[in-house]
């Protein structure tokens, strides 16, 4: 098994005509994912890569049963784009889209919230279960069916770690970006629950940064885990004040320090690597 | 982008919440003509956008239109936190019963507006203990409702028309907040005077992503020189003081080099998030953005995904044609394309690293032996 | 409260909806004017709150303003429906490529506003079959979005800008149906106009528990008077054309007494819903409205919770005392103060029943031999 | 046991300072119901029948544990104390108070359905779990323990068939009121299901009206019942086109016809009493 999609998954692609919709909609079926059809409002019956395109999300939904979308739309049009998918019942949203105003984002979480769909992002890189679906950007090449974990905000540090996994072949069950946004739909807790209730992750991997208490929150949840769990935070060598790309990664005042974060991992019973590539090494003692 | 006081106590009015009478001005006698005006004391404030503008002397009290004269004098030669003042609010002076504290911000865990209130508002508002701050969430779904107000109110023990007047406040801020995609609205104090409400400052954030709707907003530039051209190249930039120049691709992979660069030793110069997909046009430029910071060596650091490392590889082959590149260049160079950008690496002389941390500890060798 | 069209059209203008050019008439030599203003064919549409005014003669072409002033000369001698008409709307003829029905109203059982649309509108589209009507709700805390109406759009086959002008005229009629507290707002039809949407009519109805917040808008009685009266009070009043008045507490409770009377034969002449916690005096009015219906019989069936037995007795001697009544009431008493009731009635010689159903049976053989 | 309220419910009074909320907070008190507070803005330290009155819901719940609400307040205040009850996170709101806006109500109860509140009403008598619990303004001495549910929207017509059951030795259960109003929070087939999980109840009592399709909806409930189940239907004799005081007993075309209800729920297996008195008649036969 693997968490929130896999092998079943049936996914849409919302913006599938776009430049980024064709080439991740390629990729995607490249990697094995079920996509079944695109929207793309007053491009219906064109096909992108031989999948079907729809002006609606709605019209999508007539032809068949569909379990998961994507949005590759622009950030003007993202907050109409993930009503359309949450009002037609689709239960896990994928928003590739960065730069959403955040007001937007915080309406896209509230109504996702009320109406029970899982939402990955914004500004994320997707979500993998290894060897089954792949919904998102990622390179298909790194992610190999294992038994690792892994929830992450960053796209390419999560891809370096990954790699690095893959390559002292440590597959992954499941890997899942937040988003770098100051609001993401799912948590790190969201995850880790459903993580712990997988059998077939053994071990999981944090990947945080600093800002923000997610992972302090995250800790509080780790305490309880049964399954271990490494932790790498982003940001050691962060100054104060400045904002570093992600929303996310500020420190304001005492709040979301590097050393805050990782005495609360390990407090928790995670072990904190403190360079991205350690992780493998932590990860191969916890899975002994 | 913040918003100077002047600009945010524009919004406020705009917005019906109560500010003090006064004008920005930008010279002396100007300064002396608002006063007269106002007819009574004034209070010269230098418009700058960090905080603790008091404790640094960029607030002055003036009791005639001589004196507001001479304080916008002082205040336009001032420095303060880095910032030259060049602009002075002149407002009149208002008597100060309570200074509250009020704001409404974005709160990224609970993923809703929250509202953040105090009955001990002033300068020393991060001194406050927990028990005398409000915290208050905000369902989107549902905004402000009297009832919040008149919870807020209970908690800061405010009561009769200053709680009516709260709530007014609470909610046209609100309001504002919403409607001009803030990220922070804030009022510092927000000042008790004769049984009216008046926001005495205003702080105000918007939303850098949705700046493009909001077009009749004042526009503010905060960055530096160089921030402003990575800015307008679409790359995330920040200076440090370093000396190795550092572009990665993402901002996590970013921080992550820069973590790796410092636990080798080394000291970054900068923080440069690539981005992914930026393509070679602009890779190269933000290449030649590294070398503005003046380096003892630049550290790329690439893995690539929706980057190609032939991109990379190219637009590094051509900034150190057509204008040479003075100092030694580290790459790691992995993902997409990654055979493609090492051939053409290696054509011009060049060695990709296949692991950031050789690579970061190589960049940090050459930056130290430097000096 | 229904509006009339010429109201509801004058409510699209200011929401940014297009309606035909015109004006409302109260004699035929405006009209003349006003179809020369036009300069063109005009429709001549009478004025009243009920539907079918095609049907029944009330709308008329006139293709010079001496046809606008004879068209409206004659259909303001008109009574339709039982309305006489008082007022016409003149305006321009337009042309018709096709005509939409939409309308927004509320759904009960889904508890949200409902749109209903449909690309066969015009006068009979109560025969429209359900596979030609589209229906979507709306979730309140959302509100209208673009997919919406691309999506309603869809189903209409509507294209191109049409389409985009549907999600204009979908998102203002929406805002109409939430800034105004509608129940219902019909466009019907929603014409194409050489490539515009122009909304022909106009049926709006606000909900009459929000008029006191929504007083800018215009007023219109629809109450007989006897009902106007009763509305006043406060009491909910029905006529009907039997001849037992009948007056009961609560709503579903009044229902049940009309079912009970028609199941032992007789025929009510009205529907009262004396309501919860009237009091004496209102009590004592509505039994007067009662007599103003000329009843063979009078039935009071009271279930005392908050109206109270003895209230009801005590209303029901004083209107005898002070009017007289002269026909003979039949009335059941229980709950809240009932012994004292009784006593009071007892004391004034009418003997009060124990049960709706023997009651009933009782007020039914009076009123059927008084004939 | 009962449904949704029982002898352990808190109970605070919105409103509780007005003539309305003042009398029925000491009949519910009489009942034996847990009012523990009330709320009326600027009136704490008040008490009214022993009761301490708070200024906010919120105030009310950092002194006891709250599990349900009721409001007696005005048309035009009730949005605002309804979502400050729901804000609060009070799992059961009753609302008495009649003539709020229909938009008003829509929002209530999409608000109310989104955070996981049951609303009782608008425009309701209340509820009672008989012997335990009165929320509500019925008369008390009609409500006495048994194994009868019923649910009702009119509140004297409810009175007249609960009187007439406990006449003839049949107690209640529970008693709800679901309000005369076109939108309610809580629906006829919501309390069904309630009373098919009761294990004290044994038999259900409908007490619809024409206009809706409420009764038609709660008919295919009906249908999957274990427990019998008797209907009245107000508004035999009703005619077309008129309100009749409920904005529900409206006949609009084809649709809510005392006919078609009957008919749906006899289909469905229920017993259609005439007139109101037949419902304990009827009741006694399925009980046996």
């Amino acid at each position: 098994m693997a968490i929130i999609i896999n092998e079943k998954t049936n996914v849409i692609v919302q913006g599938i005509t776009g430049s980024q919709g064709r080439f991740h909609t390629r990729q995607m079926l490249f990697y094995g994912t079920k996509v079944i059809g695109g929207v793309s409002p007053g491009k219906s019956g064109q096909e992108v890569e031989g999948v079907p395109v729809y002006d609606t999300v709605c019209a999508a939904c007539e032809e068949q049963q569909v379990d998961a979308s994507v949005l590759f739309v622009n950030a003007a049009a993202a907050k109409d784009a993930a009503f359309e998918a949450i009002s037609a019942g689709i239960k896990v949203l994928v928003i590739i889209t960065e730069h959403i105003p955040v007001h937007d984002e915080m309406e896209i979480v509230d109504f996702a919230r009320c109406k029970g769909t899982a939402v990955v992002g914004p500004n994320t890189f997707g979500i993998v279960s290894s060897g089954k679906c792949k919904i998102g950007i990622p390179p298909n090449q790194f992610f190999v069916e294992g038994p690792v974990g892994l929830v992450g905000r960053s796209g390419t540090l999560t891809y370096e770690i990954v790699s690095n996994l893959t390559a002292n072949g440590l597959g992954q069950s499941t890997v899942v970006g937040l988003g770098g946004d100051r609001i993401a739909g799912l948590s790190f807790v969201d995850i880790l629950e459903k993580f712990e209730k997988d059998y077939c992750t053994k071990a999981v991997v944090l990947v945080g940064e600093i800002g923000g208490n997610a992972e302090e929150e995250a800790s509080q949840y780790i305490n309880k885990m049964t399954k271990p769990v490494v932790a790498y935070i982003a940001g050691k060598s962060a100054p104060p004040g400045k904002r570093m790309g992600h929303a996310g990664a500020i420190i304001e005042r005492d709040k979301g320090t590097y050393i805050g974060k990782v005495e609360a991992l390990q407090a928790a019973g995670a072990k904190v690597a403190t360079l991205p590539f350690e992780v493998t090494d932590l990860l191969c003692q916890v899975l002994k | 982008m913040k918003l100077f006081e002047h600009m945010g106590k524009d919004l406020f009015s705009s917005f019906d919440i109560t500010v003090p009478r006064g004008r920005i001005v930008t010279d002396p006698g100007e300064a002396a003509k608002v006063a007269l005006e106002i007819g009574g004391p004034v209070v010269v404030k230098s418009q700058i956008l960090a905080g603790k503008r008091g404790k640094g002397g960029g607030i002055r009290f003036a009791d005639s239109p001589d004196q507001a004269k001479e304080a916008v004098s002082q205040v336009l030669a001032m420095v303060l936190n880095g910032h030259k003042v060049v602009k002075v609010l002149v407002e009149e002076k208002i008597r100060i019963d309570l200074e509250l504290y009020l704001a409404i911000t974005v709160d990224g865990e609970a993923k809703k507006p929250l509202i953040i209130a105090s009955a001990q508002g002033g300068m020393e508002i991060e001194l406050v203990p927990d028990e005398y701050i409000v915290k208050k969430h905000i369902d989107i779904s549902m905004g402000v409702y009297p009832f919040l107000s008149r919870e807020i109110s209970r908690r800061l023990g405010l009561t009769g028309q200053v709680s009516k007047d709260f709530n007014h406040v609470l909610t046209q801020l609100y309001k504002l907040f919403r409607e001009k995609d803030a990220e922070l609205v804030e009022i510092n104090p927000l000042v008790v005077s004769d049984g009216k409400l008046i926001a005495a400052d205003a702080k105000v954030t918007i939303d850098d992503d949705a700046l493009t709707r909001q077009k009749d907003l004042p526009c503010v530039e905060e960055r530096t020189a160089i921030e402003k051209q990575a800015h307008d190249l679409g790359l995330a930039f920040v200076e440090l003081d370093g000396n190795i120049a550092v572009m990665a691709n993402g901002a996590g992979m970013s921080m992550g080099t820069l973590d790796t660069l410092s636990y080798y030793g080394g000291k970054p110069a900068n923080f440069l998030d690539a981005g992914g997909g930026t393509g070679m046009e602009g890779t190269a430029k933000a290449i030649e953005l590294l070398l503005q910071t003046d380096p003892k060596v630049i550290f790329i650091n690439i893995f690539g995904g929706i980057t190609r490392c032939d991109d990379v590889a190219n637009a590094l082959i051509q900034v150190k044609k057509a204008r040479g590149i003075p100092v030694p260049v580290v790459i790691r160079l992995v993902g997409t394309n990654e055979e493609e950008g090492i051939r053409i690496l290696k054509e011009n002389g060049i060695t990709a690293y296949k692991t950031m941390q050789e690579a970061a500890a190589k960049a940090v060798e050459i930056a130290n032996n430097a000096n």
